[in-house]
């Protein structure tokens, strides 16, 4: 598979312009059109390989979620990512899409609360079921106690 | 086991080898000497590097105090174990209080890398088990006392920084 | 118990036989640590598990957020604890790559040695809890993994010279490593090497005819290339499923374009394939550990030398994903810097979490005894599943 | 009465050699495996770890005693006793040197066999009593193994039978003046060799230990044991070991026979049984586990059939020679 | 101590089986009690032997009990049977002509 | 050279500003009584005390049981994080502490030891307390590490429990990241001989866990 | 007859040791047992579900083919006692015997019935 | 009291004994340890007989395969836990009436009849007259109980047959 250019792909398809330079591409993509890039990208591009999902939270701004995926054969990788906008925590699922963004998108929530819409099996991976509060959101102090150990 | 009869003895014969040399090597190890350290009696050498306990340190030439209270290894720390209490004073500066609690230290030399007198360095002992915790709670005169009665591991803040620092010849 | 409630997993559709639920872990000798499997089992057979994880979830990301780069190498290390040396690496490597700090080649060298040794003994300790797992620490598999352990510990030993600790080394800093080769080491090294390389062809003396191993491994636990693919798998788990991606191939780091070594593939994508490809990286590690002596040039050994920056790295602002290929596969480390003293973002893709998520997948329709195959051969390190 | 209370010396004698032995050949064990593995083994106990076996025991005994509480308590309680008694028993039958044994029964062979079957409900009561799902599995499974090669081993130990014609041990053992069994042109060899792969597998030990199958099933049926009843259930397990290997040197190895006068001859027995006994767990040292499925399928297809012509082979050389011993 | 003391020990673990067939309701338990009975021939059969000094006695006495064991096979295995289909041993409940 | 020797008072009378310590203190003073012996053995050891002469057996029956009990510590195999390995490798060839009788177990019924070698996360310290639960009495425990002491690299970490000794009493503490396998042996050498002097030192801190 | 009486007493003498060595125990032992200590082992967690259920039918088949050669051990043990003073009539007999059981093995083992399920 | 006397009352007493329980245990696993205990005390009974060999088979093919098929099919059948595997039992009081009706005709049949008390002695080993007996006088039956056996394997099988 492989397109000569992904980067025209990208502009053809989603007119949206790629970052990066070709090995390495860095898409920013709206929130709707979230999982129809990453059909695109694997159908198309030919990126099977699901490297990883998290997301960065920009304090006002929001969160921002973003995955990398790769075409081994070809040497590409994407960083794709979206803005959830101020406040907003809910996400569409990769699950239909690649398989390994099970855990990743479990583990995304436990860190940060934010809800896949789509996912399976949305529980809290990393802690435990009743933990309060999300860790890796800025507001949340790393020493924060949890009860009963504190 | 398969159900023809040729792969079936094949099998066998190939099974009869495998135990054969698996046992054979079970034996020539068997043969070999343990490489057990009898550790109550024969301590294992730590090499030179060891990074073991901590310790403060005395000025060679006049018995001073080397540490100077700058709190620079408080600041480097990880897990933030050390405390230092400044004591100014006319000459040089003295820590007044300075306690290490050895119970969170990660041993990563990182304090000793960055002490601008040598004052802090490891020991070539980790011998410190106790059943009471408060034990591991370091204080300046503990930790003077560890370190003149064990012996010093290599690195201090001079030399770890000289490793790092492009050799003179190179430079020029 | 709130881990079952919400329990949806990948189930084969079995009728017939009432089921049997049984938990393997947190304390289970072939749990690898702190790893806890909810199994559904027919009899004998595997009809869904559970994996349930974060045992041994230490704030990394969170702590990494709050510690100096000159502070977190060292707590990296605790991520891949087994392999201390290439979370070092990875975390270095993408804070380098934001600062565009350039690294000395001796230092570069250095790493590479670093990182190879760790393979070693990394995989040792793998063979060796792997087969303890399939051979009961009653038996053979004890004794195969206390010859692991013998081996592994002249590595130690070297890392010991090298660095002054056994597991956890802060080895590496930002703009090179902290410490030098100490006199003679390069000898010790050598002969090391020689040593293991040996003791390897005992081990697969002791395994690869056997047709017991045989028998316990082939066919069992296949990850197909997609699958891999998609679940992104890494390291030798997705070399085995025929997939030949090494990140020191495929994007070389740390002057890895240098030397020459192959990549295993191999097809099955079963235990027994994962097994090989372990195999010969041991061979391959050991020639490159070789190389890097060889052409070890002199120079500094860090680009930041001096007191300042000892005490605090700063590395501007921007943000990067720096990846290595560890003993289990891509570790990468995704930093976000905003021009301050910390990140202000940091992410680990374990490379353990990605395989250990391909679990799930493949165990059912095994046996009981086929998932302690499993998972060893995945072989993962929780303190990177969790971290 | 007076036999009785000779009986009741010999027993008693006989027990106490039993676990005296027992102990110390855990302790031989664990030297034997710790040199194998690079180790020393029990070294500080005592000079070089003699008195190992004893603090263990001690210590065993000092531990309390968990009886959970979802147990099914009578059955749990006994099962150790249960377990013990078969395995224990054997010895009865075994003669060390001539006339030197408890007795030397008629149905001997049978005797040893058929008690060692009674062991599988020991199994049975350990593994249910606990209401464990390790300790079920594990039950299920060693049961289901014991039985697959109860028949291989049944058979192996009944080569020399054939070639002897009695089943009374001691009888065998003379009948072996004229020659080893073990050097029996073929049959005796690969009998010999059957005998301790089935040996392997009946008394549990790698690769055939799947009833304790650390890895996955923790412990086994004696997951939930501690304490003295522990110690009850490991010290059967390893005085069945140390009877079947005494059988074999018995059956194949021309038990007490030796040179030097007659005296020597229990201590060679010992010797050879020892002998056994350390093949065994340099066998069991050496490999790694095998499953379930492939275990039936190795006492089923391969092991059940050979055993089985190998003795047809050894009777239809007696029924048409009559002739027993080497040549 | 006559052969009459074995025969009434073999009758009353037979009837202690009979008892248990025709009580339990579980279609094991009343294979147990089947057990029972035939154990109880297996002891006057032996017993009669050993009185008559007869090995034929002995021979036969060997045969039933293998035959017993065969028999309390396939009586399982026909338990079993019909517990895969029915999903239940309870005797009352097993009238399996009605299907 | 000459330095005047510093004469350290040990614990450092400091230890009082933290906190943890304190509540370790805590816990030291609520030490139950000696709970290793059975009652009847107690009672029987009583009257034979009283008796002239009786000290002698009893302090000899006790010498000899507790060098039973301390030369077969068996722990169980049970590690958490960086610690596991390097208690791994203690029980490997090279350190092997089998030579102390020590035998890894799987089961915490068979088992006296506990090391708890590594981090305790909150989600993990009811598992460690449950399995501690489960091991049969006479038991003790050591922490091996600084995570285990004190959490110690990640003591700042909202997921991490500050020091084993909050879920289950320890007897010995081994300082390290990680311990080397000397200075784990040199910590078992000590519960060693904690445990042959258990008349003295047989109660340990127990702490009432905060809700399980 | 008489040699049994060893063998009983035997019996009953490891049954004692196996009581006077849990009495013994008894005395020397703590108690104190608590809910989690009584609980059932399962790695540190709860005991989810129960332990005894339902088993598969593999266990049984297999001990089916065992009774059969159970039985066949059964006879062969008498019979190995004969074989020189019978001679070949006895060999053949077992032979026979053998034979027929061995085609009710080579039936089971066409069907796939010897492997575990 | 004569050894033998002796060692026929205990005998009798454990077989009895547990016979009851096997019959009166609610709790089907027990049952079958109650069994084990019954039929080891049978073999006991055989031994009484000078039928050591008896003994010998008895407790191979019993206490070793009968008990572990019963328990596996227990398993198989039962989930051994809360009500089913109590058992309650139906018809208690006729098949008490049963038992002892039959008990008590045998009782009266005993009386009459007129047992041997003295035993015959045996000629030679009864092991390997058995033996002889097999393969010379019995061979036919002998050859025949293999295709029984045959039969019943492969009809259990069937029966068991794990695919449905
Ligand atoms: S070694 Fe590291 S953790 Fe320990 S005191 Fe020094 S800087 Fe802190
Ligand atoms: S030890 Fe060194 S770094 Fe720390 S306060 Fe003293 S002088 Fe400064
Ligand atoms: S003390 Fe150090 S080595 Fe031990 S678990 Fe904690 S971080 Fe890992």
């Amino acid at each position: 598979m492989g397109a000569a250019d992904p980067r025209a792909l990208v502009r053809d398809r989603f007119g949206l312009d790629a970052g990066g330079a070709p090995p390495r591409l860095s898409v920013e993509v709206p929130l709707d059109r979230w999982v129809d890039f990453a059909r695109f990208a694997k159908h198309d591009l030919g990126c099977h390989y699901f490297s990883f999902l998290t997301a960065v939270d920009w304090k006002e701004q929001g969160l921002e979620v973003l995955y990398r995926i790769e075409n081994l054969d070809d040497h590409l990788d994407i960083t794709v990512r979206t803005k959830l906008g101020p406040d907003a925590v809910r996400c569409p699922s990769l699950t239909d899409v690649y398989r390994g963004a099970d855990w990743m998108e479990r583990e995304c929530y436990d860190m940060f609360g934010i809800t896949f819409d789509g996912h399976p099996d949305l529980r809290r991976i990393l802690l435990a079921q009743d933990w309060d509060g999300h860790p890796l959101r800025k507001a949340y102090a790393v020493d924060t106690p949890h009860a009963p150990y504190r | 086991m398969s159900r023809n009869g040729a792969s079936f003895w094949s099998e066998l014969a190939q099974l009869t080898t495998a135990v054969g040399k698996t046992m054979g090597v079970t034996l020539r190890n068997f043969l070999r000497r343990p490489v057990t350290i009898h550790y109550p009696d024969v301590k294992r050498v730590y090499p030179e590097r060891f990074r073991g306990v901590l310790a403060l340190t005395y000025d060679r030439e006049t018995g001073e105090e080397n540490c100077i209270g700058c709190r620079l290894c408080e600041y480097i720390c990880p897990p933030q174990v050390i405390a230092v209490e400044m004591l100014k004073a006319e000459k040089r500066n003295y820590a007044k209080t300075f306690t290490l609690e050895l119970y969170a230290c990660e041993y990563c030399e990182l304090c000793v890398q960055v002490c601008p007198t040598d004052a802090i360095i490891m020991l070539r002992t980790v011998d410190l088990a106790t059943a009471d915790r408060r034990e591991l709670l370091l204080d300046k005169d503990r930790l003077h006392e560890l370190g003149l009665a064990d012996e010093p591991s290599w690195a201090t803040g001079t030399r770890l920084r000289d490793m790092q620092a492009p050799p003179r010849a190179v430079k020029a | 118990m709130p881990d079952l409630e919400a329990r949806k997993v990948i189930e084969l559709g079995y009728a017939g036989n009432e089921r049997l639920v049984m938990n393997m872990g947190p304390q289970h000798p072939s749990a690898h640590g702190v790893f806890r499997a909810i199994l559904t089992l027919e009899g004998e057979t595997i009809v869904a598990v559970d994996a349930v994880i974060g045992y041994l979830h230490r704030c990394h990301e969170k702590l990494g957020e709050t510690l100096t780069y000159v502070q977190y190498p060292s707590i990296a290390s605790k991520t891949d604890y087994v392999a201390a040396m290439t979370s070092e690496l990875a975390y270095v490597l993408a804070a380098e790559k934001i600062g565009q700090i350039e690294v000395p080649k001796r230092a570069q060298y250095l790493r590479v040695i670093a990182a190879e040794l760790q393979r070693i003994a990394s995989h040792c300790l793998w063979l060796g809890t792997w087969c303890m797992d399939m051979g009961g620490a009653l038996g053979g598999g004890a004794t195969l993994f206390l010859y692991c352990f013998r081996e592994r510990e002249t590595l130690l030993d070297l890392f010991e010279a090298l660095t002054g600790a056994r597991l956890l080394y802060g080895f590496h800093q930002v703009g090179g490593t902290r410490y030098d080769l100490p006199a003679g080491w390069a000898e010790r090294c050598r002969s090391t090497v020689d040593l293991i390389e040996k003791r390897i062809d005992e081990y697969e003396a002791m395994l690869e005819g056997n047709a017991f191993f045989l028998a316990r491994t082939r066919g069992v636990g296949v990850i197909s290339r997609e699958l891999a693919q998609e679940v992104g798998v890494s390291g030798p788990l997705i070399r085995g499923s025929g997939v030949a991606y090494d990140i020191r191939r495929v994007a070389p780091y740390s002057s890895y374009e240098a030397f020459d070594f192959k990549v295993p593939v191999e097809t099955g994508g079963d235990c027994w394939a994962r097994y090989r490809v372990r195999m010969v990286e041991f061979r391959e590690s050991i020639g490159i550990v070789r190389q890097a002596l060889e052409g070890l040039p002199p120079g500094p050994i860090s680009s930041r030398p001096g007191v300042k920056s000892v005490g605090q790295v700063r590395i501007g602002k921007g943000e990067a994903y720096a990846r290595v290929e560890g003993p289990r596969g891509e570790v990468g480390c995704y930093l976000v810097a905003d021009g301050s003293a910390k990140p202000y973002r940091m992410k680990w893709r374990g490379a353990s979490f990605s395989n250990l998520a391909v679990l799930p997948h493949i165990v059912p329709g095994h046996k009981v005894a086929d998932v302690v195959a499993i998972m060893g051969s995945v072989d993962p390190v929780f303190g990177e599943v969790d971290r | 009465m007076a036999p009785a209370v000779r009986d009741l010396i010999a027993a008693f004698v006989l027990l106490n050699g039993v676990i005296g032995a027992v102990t110390y050949v855990t302790l031989l064990e664990r030297k034997f495996t710790a040199r194998m593995q690079s180790r020393i083994g029990p070294y500080r106990v005592g000079p070089h770890g003699l008195l190992q076996p004893i603090a263990d025991a001690l210590k065993l005994m000092m531990k309390e005693d968990v009886v959970p509480a979802m147990s099914d308590r009578w059955v749990y309680n006994l099962a150790p006793l249960a377990f013990l008694l078969p395995c224990v028993l054997v010895f009865g039958t075994i003669p060390f040197a001539p006339g030197l044994g408890l007795a030397d029964l008629n149905i001997g062979l049978l005797f040893f066999l058929a008690v060692s079957a009674l062991e599988i409900v020991g199994l049975f009561m350990g593994g249910w009593g606990s209401n464990n799902k390790y300790a079920l599995l594990s039950a299920m499974r060693a049961v289901n193994q014991i039985i697959s090669y109860d028949l291989p081993f049944i058979f192996a130990a009944l080569i020399p039978v054939v070639l002897s014609g009695t089943l009374r041990l001691g009888g065998i053992v003379e009948a072996q003046q004229g020659g080893w069994y073990v050097a029996y042109p073929v049959i005796g060899q690969l009998g010999f060799l059957a005998y301790l792969v089935a040996m392997l597998a009946a008394e549990n030990r790698v690769p055939f230990d799947i009833l304790e199958a650390e890895s996955e099933l923790v412990a086994g049926f004696r997951v939930e044991y501690s304490g003295m009843k522990f110690a009850l259930i490991q010290l059967a397990e390893y005085a069945h070991v140390i009877a079947t290997s005494y059988l074999g040197a018995l059956l194949f190895l021309g038990g007490w026979l030796g040179p030097g006068p007659g005296w020597l001859g229990a201590v060679w027995f010992t010797l050879k049984a020892l002998a056994v006994f350390l093949l065994v767990t340099w066998v069991r040292w050496s490999f790694v586990r095998i499953r379930v499925d492939q275990i039936l399928a190795i006492s089923w297809k391969l092991l059940l059939p050979v055993t089985l012509m190998l003795l047809l082979a050894a009777a239809f050389v007696v029924a048409y020679q009559g002739g027993g011993g080497v040549a | 101590m006559g052969l009459r003391m074995y025969v009434l020990l073999a009758a009353a673990v037979f009837a202690i089986g009979l008892f248990g067939v025709t009580t339990r309701r579980n279609a094991v338990g009343i294979l147990l009690g089947i057990e029972l009975m035939l154990n109880a021939v297996n002891i006057n059969f032996v017993a009669f032997a050993r009185y008559n000094a007869s090995v034929a006695g002995m021979v036969f006495a060997l045969f039933t009990i293998a035959i017993t064991v065969a028999e309390i096979a396939v009586g399982l295995a026909i338990v079993i049977a019909i517990f895969r289909v029915r999903k239940t041993v309870d005797a009352d409940h097993l009238d399996l002509l009605k299907g | 050279m000459e330095v005047k020797t510093p004469v350290p008072q040990v614990p450092p009378p400091v230890w009082r500003e933290f906190k943890d310590l304190q509540e370790w203190e805590r816990y030291h003073q609520e030490r139950p009584q000696d709970d290793k012996h059975s009652t009847a053995l107690t009672e029987i050891a009583e009257t034979v005390h009283q008796f002239p002469g009786g000290w002698i057996v009893t302090a000899s029956v006790d010498k000899v049981l507790n060098w039973a009990r301390k030369s077969s510590i068996w722990p169980v195999t049970f590690g958490l994080a960086c610690c596991a390995i390097e208690m791994m490798a203690t029980f490997a060839s090279r350190f092997d502490v089998e030579r102390f009788g020590m035998v890894p177990w799987a089961s915490p019924r068979h088992a006296d030891l506990m090391i708890v070698s590594g981090t305790v996360t909150i989600k993990m310290a009811p598992m460690l307390r449950r399995i501690y639960g489960q091991m049969a009495d006479p038991k003790w425990v050591v922490s091996m590490g600084s995570c285990a002491n004190s959490g110690g690299p990640f003591r700042h970490g909202y997921h991490v429990v500050k020091g084993v000794d909050r879920v289950v009493p320890v007897d010995v503490y081994v300082p390290g990241c990680p311990p080397t396998p000397d200075a784990l042996m040199y910590g078992l050498l000590l519960l060693q001989e904690q445990v042959a002097e258990f008349h003295q030192t047989g109660s340990r801190p127990r702490p009432t866990p905060p809700g399980d | 007859m008489s040699e049994y009486v060893g063998i009983a007493i035997f019996a009953g003498l490891i049954l004692a040791f196996g009581v006077v060595s849990l009495a013994v125990s008894a005395l020397l032992r703590p108690s104190r047992p608590d809910p989690v200590k009584l609980a059932n082992y399962e790695c540190g967690t709860e005991p989810i579900g129960e332990a005894w259920v339902q088993f598969p039918v593999g266990f049984y088949v297999v001990a089916l083919i065992f009774i059969v050669f159970d039985v066949l051990a059964v006879f062969v043990i008498p019979w190995t006692l004969v074989l020189r003073s019978v001679g070949p009539a006895a060999f053949w007999a077992m032979a026979l015997f053998i034979g027929i059981l061995g085609l009710g093995w080579a039936y089971a083992y066409r069907e796939g019935l010897l492997e575990w399920r | 009291m004569t050894l033998e006397a002796a060692g026929f009352w205990g005998l009798a007493a454990v077989l009895l004994a547990s016979s009851l329980a096997v019959v009166l245990t609610r709790n089907l696993f027990h049952s079958v340890l109650y069994l084990a205990v019954a039929l080891v005390a049978t073999g006991g009974v055989f031994l009484l007989l000078d039928a050591a060999f008896l003994f010998g088979v008895q407790l191979l093919l019993y206490a070793g395969g009968v008990v572990t098929i019963v328990v596996f099919a227990i398993m198989l059948t039962e989930r051994l836990v809360g009500e089913r595997i109590r058992q309650t039992s139906r018809s208690l009081v006729p098949g008490a009436l049963l038992a002892v009706a039959v008990l008590g005709s045998v009782c009266v049949f005993l009386r009459r009849a007129s047992l041997p008390v003295k035993r015959p002695p045996l000629a030679g080993a009864l092991t390997a007259a058995l033996g002889e007996a097999l393969v010379t006088r019995y061979v036919m039956a002998f050859e025949l109980l293999a295709v029984l056996f045959v039969a019943a394997l492969l009809g259990a099988l069937y029966f068991a047959r794990t695919d449905d």
